[in-house]
């Protein structure tokens, strides 16, 4: 389970990015392999999913080709690790979901110092492992939307948010965002409002293509920004456009 | 190939100290590219002087997935897309090995697609020879991740409509050191390229575009082996370092072949089997 | 209500199994298949590939099970009728999310063409060893319902059927064919859309604010209501009460969990379906499934002609299991005989509902072909002849085990 | 008069000769050898091996200048080839 002060947080960036995108609640699904509470639920005032941790975005894939009017926002917090397959194959195919990738790696220092070294549960020494570069990944994928922010960019999120909305097809949110419980707390430290300053001072906004540098590591800034903005066909327009190119009228547009 | 020895060999096809003959004949079709990748594998493996007690080869399922069974090496046929996994473990358990991950397209991309992204991302030092028939061959012709746009298989018979993957950009953006992609046909660049992925410290993928005789072919009226074979004669173009995100292969257009990513980052276990294979695991 | 007639396929065909499934699946209104090639099932997904596009229904193959059971999850809560088709590893693969479907109850259908096993096993050849892993396969309480058809025919109708109890109970039912069933081809009579009863979920119509996902009336199945209407809907996997709201560990009360298995226990005899044939009178009763229970009708013919009074019982419904059935049949038989391809399952649900009073006698097969009938016969000459009760379930030496171990 | 230079260092310059050993059994006739046979050694033969394909037939042994591209494009590991010494380069050889 996420911090709650971070999802607080969140879920209040979703209902300003909710409210910009002018869909209608009622339309709007969020599908989430972590868990929002009732009460943040009812305040955003959509139908939310909570699924198994990985299951997500296929999940919420199901559920966008179940019912084509709905919009489906999926939040994926685990950092695709379980998700990884099913994040690379619905961006191949450009499902038309909305991603928000909830990216809680950890810095040791939180008060201006730069990161040396990133510790989690698994690896409390220092994580051996280099992370995703999830906008780069995202991209070259064939992601329609691509942007990075920190938990503390809430205005140009809840912007991403919306225009993800609206963007037709696979759009990716990566949200630099602390997990305080399990990370920062193994470390005696649980400054949370501390550790977004940091993240906010340490980022450097760039809102153009290129991903390619834009991995997190240690003594570097954070890259945030909108990396993508494109136009794609999304899985069940070419679905439809093949099927009735070769079946002529035979064919039973699937709606 | 080691010209001179195999060479002045008379009594046999000088791979078969590298194959379990009394499993031959294999069951591949007639015209099928994986008997053709197998023998640069093996070509491959000769020129690299290698210990052989010392490689290990991991094939998931599909028709690729059969390697394993034919090669006379310490060989795993493994779990549906768990050839990466499986291979992991073995590296990280014996780094002294080298470990060769042997499969295809659907097992390694599709169904093992997130193990590819994780062990690219991790760099763990794996050399995969994946190759790339377009088609779920061994079930009987469904659509798979890598099948061209519009192209007929058993699951698409109305012609395939979604994009497939790009092999090459997906393992450079989630992190492989070294990347190559050729076509059955291209053998002999196809051996040099197992034998720089082998010696590069990282993960290494050679991706090998090899012609379905069975399936894709006969569903896409292409002809027999033969004839692909000749396609890929005519529309290969050889453009070592051009960017992976112009990789595509479109449905009976130009394929891009050649060397495309060769380059460091931290590995896990990085040599192979070299003195820096003493680090902890 | 009778089927769409839009929907359904009329005539008679010369099909296999995997291909009538496809067809009783489309008959029934399913509108999505998320499914990834595997053998012996492939060819069902192939025919629903082939002739969704005439119904407006929707074929995706997905990147591995998991995303097909996940994504058939999420079509079916959005209001779909909902399907996967996969056998052994893919069945194995989908564990997780039967357990997440049944605890959420949402209604979708597996057919699971069985092969050999264990792991990869025998892909192009039979096996009935998955039983048990479609019964207990996912961790925790639930029930579910699972069917096995033995002909073409039954793949059709048991496949509507499959989608009826789905989305009566709110439940996954498997329809647990095997390679031997899947690839047999037959007469298969597609009838007329009025002839074909479908049943539909029955949904909430009251007012928005009032919904609450899990309450629930006599029939222990909750009204379904589905995203995008503006129910607010609040759904987790998380052990919930009737909001749908996570409950901790604190309030266990008002927990839905027991629910899960009452609403099949309590229903289990309006759900299961049985074959009887001459059950009065007899010593011996042959309990079968599948392609088992077409092989074991050559022996009990033979047996018959011996003398012997056989009975025959064949499982058109596996789970739930028939308790009572077996249990009545226990006080007044000498004993049951068991074939089956696994070395043992449904065997030991005969024993359990006898309760000691019939002896039991397993007849064995590894897997890749059928039983010999002169195995079963050979069996039930043997429980008709002794007269001692068993300590437990006999295995019957076939000529396989015999070859095998001397 | 030929047309074609004759090169100074002709006298220097051997030429491979090699000899073409075909498994005719493990053959399923896929005709990659043939095809891409620089020179033109192979060609379809008219009989049948056991599993009821052509195999290959050598029709010019004394044009292999055992490149080996037969051997491993060969599928099915049923052709190779054997070093038989050298031979003086001449033109047109």
């Amino acid at each position: 389970m996420q911090d709650m002060a971070t999802m607080d947080r969140l879920v209040g960036i979703f209902s300003d990015g909710f409210g910009k995108s002018k869909f209608p609640r009622s339309k709007i699904s969020l599908v989430s392999d972590v868990l929002l509470s009732p009460e943040s639920v009812r305040k955003l005032g959509v139908d939310f999913f909570h699924t198994g941790r990985g299951y997500a975005i296929p999940f919420g894939a199901g559920l966008k080709l179940g019912n084509l009017d709905l919009k489906v926002v999926v939040v994926v917090g685990d950092l695709l690790t379980l998700s990884g397959n099913h994040f690379l194959h619905s961006a191949r195919g450009n499902m038309d979901l909305v991603i928000v990738c909830l990216n809680h790696f950890l810095y040791k220092k939180v008060g201006g110092e730069d990161p040396k070294v990133r510790y989690s549960q698994v690896s409390p020494f220092s994580g051996d492992e280099e992370p995703f570069n999830i906008p780069h990944l995202a991209k070259s994928l064939g992601a329609v939307y691509v942007a990075r922010w920190t938990l503390m960019h809430a205005g140009q999120l809840a912007n991403s948010l919306s225009e993800a909305m609206r963007a037709k097809g696979f759009s990716v949110i990566e949200v630099i965002a602390p997990g305080v419980n399990y990370f920062l707390g193994q470390r005696g430290e649980r400054d949370v409002s501390g550790l977004l300053e940091y993240y906010y001072k340490n980022s450097q906004v760039r809102n153009d293509g290129d991903t390619q540098n834009a991995g997190i590591g240690p003594d570097q800034k954070i890259i945030v920004g909108r990396f993508v903005h494109k136009e794609r066909e999304t899985f069940i327009d070419s679905y439809n456009r093949q099927l009735e190119q070769v079946m002529k009228k035979k064919f039973r547009a699937y709606q | 190939m080691n010209t001179l020895e195999s060479m002045t060999k008379q009594d046999g096809h000088p791979i078969e100290p590298l194959l379990r003959m009394d499993r031959i004949p294999h069951i591949w079709c007639p015209g099928c590219g994986i008997g053709t990748t197998l023998n640069a594998f093996v070509a491959a493996v000769n020129k690299l002087d290698v210990d052989r007690d010392k490689l290990c080869v991991v094939s998931g399922i599909g028709c690729t997935g059969r390697v394993a069974g034919y090669i006379k090496l310490d060989s795993f046929h493994v779990l549906h897309g768990r050839a990466i996994p499986f291979a992991t473990g073995i590296k990280l358990s014996h780094p002294e090995l080298n470990v060769v991950v042997f499969s295809g397209d659907g097992d390694l991309v599709s169904i093992g697609g997130n193990h590819f992204l994780h062990a690219a991302r991790r760099n763990i030092n794996l050399t995969v020879i994946l190759v790339n028939n377009f088609i779920y061959a061994m079930t009987g012709g469904q659509v798979a991740p890598t099948t061209p746009v519009t192209a007929y298989t058993t699951t698409s018979p109305f012609g395939n409509f979604e994009p497939p993957s790009n092999i090459p950009q997906l393992a450079e953006a989630a992190g492989a050191v070294y990347v190559a992609r050729w076509t059955a046909l291209h053998i002999r660049r196809l051996t040099k390229s197992i034998v720089e992925a082998f010696r590069k410290p990282g993960f290494a993928v050679v991706e090998v575009v090899s012609p379905c005789s069975m399936y894709y072919s006969r569903l896409n009226r292409m002809g027999e082996g033969i004839d692909m074979m000749k396609f890929y004669h005519k529309n290969s173009v050889i453009k070592h370092g051009e960017p992976t995100e112009n990789l595509d292969i479109k449905f009976q257009k130009q394929i891009i072949v050649g060397k495309f990513v060769d380059r460091e980052r931290p590995a896990i276990l990085g040599s192979s089997g070299g003195p820096d294979a003493e680090a902890e695991p | 209500m009778a089927a769409n007639p839009e929907d359904v396929f009329t005539g008679s065909y010369y099909i296999d199994g995997d291909v009538a499934s496809a067809y009783g699946a489309l008959a029934a209104g399913c509108k999505f298949l998320g499914g990834y090639p595997i053998t012996p099932s492939t060819e069902a997904a192939e025919a629903f590939a082939k002739r969704a596009p005439e119904v407006g229904a929707l074929f995706v193959q997905m990147e591995d099970e998991l995303g097909s059971i996940a994504a058939v999850l999420g079509a079916s809560w959005s209001g779909k009728k909902a399907l996967t088709i996969t056998s052994g590893p893919g069945f194995s693969l989908m564990m997780e999310n039967i357990g997440f479907g049944a605890a959420m109850e949402i209604p979708f259908v597996i057919i699971n063409v069985q092969r050999g096993g264990p792991s990869t096993g025998i892909p192009t050849r039979t096996g009935q060893a998955d039983l048990m892993q479609a019964r207990w396969g996912s961790h925790g309480d639930y029930e579910i319902i699972a069917l096995a058809p033995d002909s073409p025919q039954e793949c059709f109708d048991f496949t509507v059927k499959a989608f009826n109890l789905a989305e009566r109970y709110r439940v996954p039912v498997m329809l647990m064919a095997d390679e031997c069933v899947g690839h047999m081809t037959e007469k298969v009579v597609v009838p007329p859309a009025s002839e074909i009863e479908i049943e539909n979920r029955k949904t909430y119509s009251g007012s928005l604010q009032r919904y609450l996902p899990y309450k629930r009336d006599k029939s222990l199945v909750p009204l379904f209501a589905k995203p995008g209407d503006g129910h607010g809907l609040y759904i987790t996997g998380l052990t919930h009460d009737e909001r749908g709201h996570p409950i901790g560990d604190r309030d266990l009360r008002s927990s839905t969990a027991r629910f899960l298995v009452d609403k099949i226990r309590q229903n289990a005899s309006q759900i299961i379906e049985l074959e009887e044939d001459r059950l009065e009178g007899a010593d011996v009763v042959v309990v079968s499934f599948g392609i088992t229970s077409r092989v074991a009708l050559k022996a009990v013919e033979s047996a018959r002609r011996q003398g012997i009074k056989v009975g025959t019982l064949r499982l058109k419904t596996i789970w739930p299991f028939p308790e009572d059935k077996i249990a009545e049949l226990s006080t007044r038989v000498r004993g049951f005989v068991v074939p089956e391809i696994n070395y043992g399952q449904i065997a030991f649900e005969v024993d359990r509902c006898s309760h000691g009073n019939a002896n039991v006698i397993l007849v064995p097969h590894a897997g890749s072909s059928v039983h010999l009938p002169v195995d079963i016969l050979g069996a039930i000459k043997q429980v008709a002849k002794d007269t001692k009760p068993y300590a437990s379930v006999v295995s019957y030496k076939t000529h396989l085990e015999r070859q095998i171990f001397g | 008069m030929s047309l074609v230079r004759t090169p100074y260092d002709i006298k220097k310059i051997k030429v491979p000769r090699g000899e073409v050993h075909i498994v005719k059994e493990r053959c399923k006739g896929c005709g990659f050898c043939i095809e891409y046979c620089p020179n033109g050694v192979l060609a379809l033969s008219d009989e049948y091996n056991e599993k009821g394909y052509h195999p290959p037939k050598v029709v010019s042994p004394e044009k292999c200048l055992s490149c080996a591209l037969c051997e491993v494009l060969c599928p099915d590991f049923a052709i190779w080839i054997t070093l038989q010494g050298e031979v003086e380069a001449k033109i047109g050889g």
